[in-house]
């Protein structure tokens, strides 16, 4: 999924004609006051860390300036602070608007019905989880239909809003909608929503894309998710790759098996570090690629769980007999083998070949691991050749 | 009888040529499968481990009566492949291809509805009923006939599965690998019914992960309607919250969707738990006997 | 039995508060048939000819079990207020409204569709079973109870029609204005099996009019699934080509859609032909009693 | 229906992205000359009529010109021709492309499954009604799903084609469904498509916009149709007015009604000079409007058939005695009436007291009319008062 930071939404939003305050991108203090005092952007105003993190308001990042000088040392104050790693280096800057009244809105997929699903509710600005369920409004989109009138006139309803500020509501909906769809958005999400004059506009966007549309939106190729440098390498090569707190490396194919085998080594006491999912491949050099990535991890020890599929036995031990000779001394680590399924024979012969033999009890291996992750023993020489 | 194939079932591959589907093909011919087609435009006339390659999936439905298709074809072309074997008049495809959009998705999904076709997958391994036809790339392996039924969210851990039933001499019936996208063409929910009615399934095995609500879903369904014994395994107990587990949206997000809720779900439903996937086949074993003496 | 409505028929009026929908709900509740509840949005609350208005027709159907609209609401809204009767769950819908785009009525026809519900119209007089049910405008007048089913693209000329078989003592089984747009919900290949099933039709009395195939596919269903006997009239014989005749898509293009090639068509499937509209009620009372005598 | 000439349809096509060639429309014969001279319209050039009817071709309105001069005379001879009543006041000069195939497609309506239809021939630049059914392609398209991959490979294996002239025709297939699509089209047509090089060009468009989808596209609100001065104006008001060449006016209401009347009076030897169809209204002034103008047409009699639905008897009868009092003494006409149904006793005592006789049987009516016309007798006072 690519998140996209509040300015990228915002200019989303504007491609489709749903209304946003007037903002700037700012990287610096100096730059936020010059704004400012050229009058660029209007007094009151207020300064936004782009980070995509939630929690910005009770951290500090969003705060009020009513001057020039009070925009700099809002913007300093921001500018470098952290949320969960992630440092803030750039700033929303927008006029603070007069709201009469807030709302929330978002439209995400409802997975039960097989259809997007708009959500919204009268009380807009806080926390959605923390409205009640009774004043939250689901509405199921068809998508041979798109928004129609009925739906937008609930949403309508539910705000209590008439005359030009229902409209000015109705037309929101459908460009909302029709971002949602063109855009191949997994979620699209206005909270606030605010009621300026008799204007609806969106003072904050949460957009996210989804991945696999990527090849429909190569404008959203190059935008950073919330991955780890190495997640990141792995993401280029096609590797599911997430980073834990624990020590032991595990590289599973299918993203079951990976949470099966996650929960057996839990079972025995074992800490996952890293895990690395393959998902399906016919390619010995992604598995000698995947390898290498997780050697870079620096594991204690690695538990290789594959069940041969898409994915054959004899691929991945010749993706692991080469990664095994390429893996530099510095980065050697104990490894315990499990292949089984398709092509299962050949692959078990290739890694007895190098040396290594497969376990094929899930319970057994997965005991072999924890251990050797322990240091008691190298339950295989791994990349120690 | 079984669930969704059987012995009728004769299959056209679509995107027989590409790599996958060239390896696959063989694979369901080995299985027992009559693999009487495969299409890849510009390629009509060809033939693929002995099948005959058509244009199109009319002209493979015409000339061989296929009547399931199993689509490799790559993400970005697979909404316009699916329309065209439901246009083509077959009623059940199984759709191999990972990383399909879920906005085409859906519109492939109600699409097939309303032309009364269904859709196995996206990004699933498929189905299998040993000795009767498999559609779909579920190692050929693991198989044995015999009455356990298994419905999965996974891919490789149900072969995982399935492989442990062998080992413990169970057969199975039928095995349903629905794919763990977020938007599935064939859900627990839909699947249930099926094996509830197959004469041939006395035991049920349903293999669920964490995210999304397929599992609770399901839960209510079996507490509703279905009345043959389950054991239940939900992978990702110890998942790190907020982490995406793999290339599936199994994501935690909210509380919801937790391996908790959904481990509470069926069991209050009446469900079997097992906690980690080699503890299936013997749970399964000893519901078959009880079911048995009653 | 009849076909399409009957005595369990609860109909929603959506635009009800516009002038026609308030002078038609009138008129089928004076037909006796239970308009239960009418529906405009921000009028929710009030009551226009003792019927209950709605702000939705959700709320509606929730509140009386309406299950059949009949639809005023003008053209640019016309596809929402559809959609909206069926997400609401209603199976039937008569649109009296005029002039719909046919690109939403493509629409508005296949989700239907794809959600098992059916249209009747656009710009059509509806539907009304003598002593039974009206959901449409047809004028109250013109009926009487009886064995005569009619189908007609035609709106006053059905009435005509009717109100001559009437004159005549022929009365009236279900009567079914289809509305001669280009994309008609219902046509005569869908009323035909209806017809076909209902014990209370003897005779058929099918009005076509020039343009489209609609009769020549009409002829074609008789010939193949239909045994009652039809006596068929179709207007627009003497109209100049190439000009269009009124509102509807009544255009004579490339020597298809004549009045010649309907006729033909419908004669060699077995229907006799009126060659005016009067001419109708004789033959209908001839073809009644020579099915009698049989 | 709304048709457009050629270089408005070429227009809505280069907005879609559909290659045509670069042409420019010309009133006189200089400007041709001008253009060509400038180089603003390259050599070879093709002068085309731009009328809606048919038949340009064999009519001696398509001509090519190799120079200046040549435009020039092309161009004079061209403007003024006359195509079925309509004068030819506008050209499309462009450059005359060398073609290596020419094609047939178009878009339209299948009124039957109710879906839109492609159609496609690889014999183009013909009339379509001559080629052989069998090597013409028709494929419907769901609304729900567009014109997908396999349909488009359709088209391109009936053309032939391949390597960049079929990526060419694949998009320019894409972009005529949405063009068909949003334009809210009945009809798009190119005739012929054209294999310029490796790509595919539209050398003509006919683009006929749907009447009725008017509230979506007050862009082509303007353009005209291929009505008489009479029925542009009756269209402005709403009533559907057609002129033919006999002396008996019928207004009636609802097509088939009408189209059933003219039947009865053909049989009857009479003539319809006009028909109006009132449709549904529930207006007396425009009931009044419609007896105008009908009025404005000369008829020798008018035959008033009224089966009141929608449009009661009784605001029929008040529209048109209210006509009655307005129609100029030297527009008057013998005027027989039949209304019957809704409010038909109401209507038919208001036709009684301004001196109108209301004849039921539409056979008798219909006699009464065409005696009418002929002078036997006035069967009413009509407009005489």
């Amino acid at each position: 999924m690519v998140k996209l930071a509040e300015w990228r939404g915002k200019e989303i939003f504007q491609k489709y004609g749903i209304p946003t305050p007037e903002g700037r991108v700012v990287r610096s203090a100096e730059e936020a006051e010059k704004l400012v005092r050229a009058g660029t952007v209007p007094l009151p105003c207020v300064l936004k860390a782009q980070v995509l993190a939630g929690g910005r308001g009770k951290g500090g990042a969003v705060r009020f300036a009513a001057s020039a000088e009070e925009a700099r040392s809002a913007a300093q104050a921001i500018l470098g602070l952290e949320f969960q790693g992630e440092k803030v280096r750039e700033l929303l800057l927008e006029p603070k608007l007069p709201l009469a009244k807030e709302f929330y809105l978002s439209l995400t997929l409802d997975r039960s019905l097989r259809l997007p699903v708009l959500i919204a509710s009268a009380q807009g600005g806080v926390e959605i989880e923390s409205v009640a369920e009774g004043s939250i409004l689901r509405l199921p989109i068809h998508p041979f239909t798109g928004l129609v009138g009925y739906e937008r006139r609930r949403v309508v309803r539910a705000f209590g809003l008439s005359g030009p500020a229902a409209q000015s509501l109705d037309g929101l909906l459908t460009r909302l909608w029709t971002a949602f769809d063109r855009e191949d958005a997994e979620l699209v999400e206005i909270n606030p929503l605010a009621l300026v004059g008799d204007r609806i506009v969106a003072l904050d966007a949460k957009v996210i894309i989804e991945d696999d549309a990527g090849f429909r939106h190569p404008e959203y190729a190059e935008l950073l998710d919330d991955r780890t440098p190495l997640e990141e390498i792995a993401r280029e090569k096609g590797i599911a790759f997430v980073q834990l707190d624990g020590n032991i490396g595990v590289i599973a194919n299918g993203a079951g098996l990976t949470m099966a085998t996650l929960d057996v080594l839990a079972e025995f006491g074992g800490r996952p570090g890293v895990f690395l999912d393959l998902g399906g491949t016919d390619d010995p050099a992604k598995v000698t690629e995947a390898f290498l990535l997780m050697a870079k991890a620096r594991p204690s020890a690695v538990f290789l769980n594959i069940f041969g599929g898409v994915t054959r036995c004899d691929t991945v031990a010749k993706g692991l007999v080469e990664a095994m000779r390429q893996v530099p001394p510095t980065d050697r680590f104990p490894l315990v083998a499990r292949i089984r399924g398709n092509n299962e024979a050949e692959g078990t012969a290739i890694l007895r070949e190098a040396g290594v033999t497969s376990v094929p009890d899930l319970k057994e291996s997965v005991q072999a691991a924890v251990k050797a992750a322990q240091g008691a023993i190298a339950a295989s020489p791994g990349g120690s050749r | 009888m079984s669930v969704l194939v059987d012995a009728g079932t004769k299959v056209v591959v679509q995107g027989i040529t590409g790599h996958q589907g060239t390896v696959h093909a063989r694979q369901m011919k080995l299985f027992g499968t009559p693999v009487v087609a495969g299409s890849t435009p510009g390629k009509g006339g060809s033939t693929v481990e002995g099948v005959p390659v058509f244009d199109s999936v009319a002209e493979a439905v015409e000339r061989t009566g296929a009547n399931a298709a199993c689509i490799f074809v790559p993400a970005p072309f697979a909404r316009d492949a699916y329309i065209e074997s439901v246009d083509a008049g077959i009623p059940l495809a199984v759709i191999v291809t990972e990383h399909i959009p879920f906005h085409d998705m859906l519109s492939m999904y109600h699409y097939g509805r309303a032309r009364g076709a269904r859709i196995i997958g996206p990004n699933c391994p498929g189905i299998a009923s040993p000795g009767k036809a498999k559609v779909g790339i579920i190692p050929n392996v693991v198989f044995h006939p015999g009455r356990v039924g298994v419905i999965s969210r996974s891919g490789t851990l149900t072969y995982e599965i399935v492989s442990g039933l062998k080992e413990h001499g169970l057969g199975q019936s039928t095995c349903l690998g629905l794919g763990g996208d977020p938007v599935v063409g064939t859900s627990f929910v839909d699947a249930l019914p099926l094996f509830e009615a197959d004469p041939e399934t006395d035991v049920l095995v349903l293999v669920g992960e964490i995210g999304g609500t397929a599992e609770e879903d399901a839960a209510a369904e079996i507490r509703r309607h279905f009345t043959k014994p389950v054991v239940a395994y939900v992978a990702g107990r110890s998942a790190p919250p907020g982490k995406r587990m793999g290339h599936a949206g199994a994501i935690i997000a909210r509380g919801k969707g937790t391996a908790e809720s959904k481990l509470n779900a069926l069991r209050e439903a009446g469900a079997e738990i097992a906690r980690f996937p080699y503890e299936i086949p013997e749970i399964a074993a000893r519901l078959q006997k009880e079911r048995a003496r009653r």
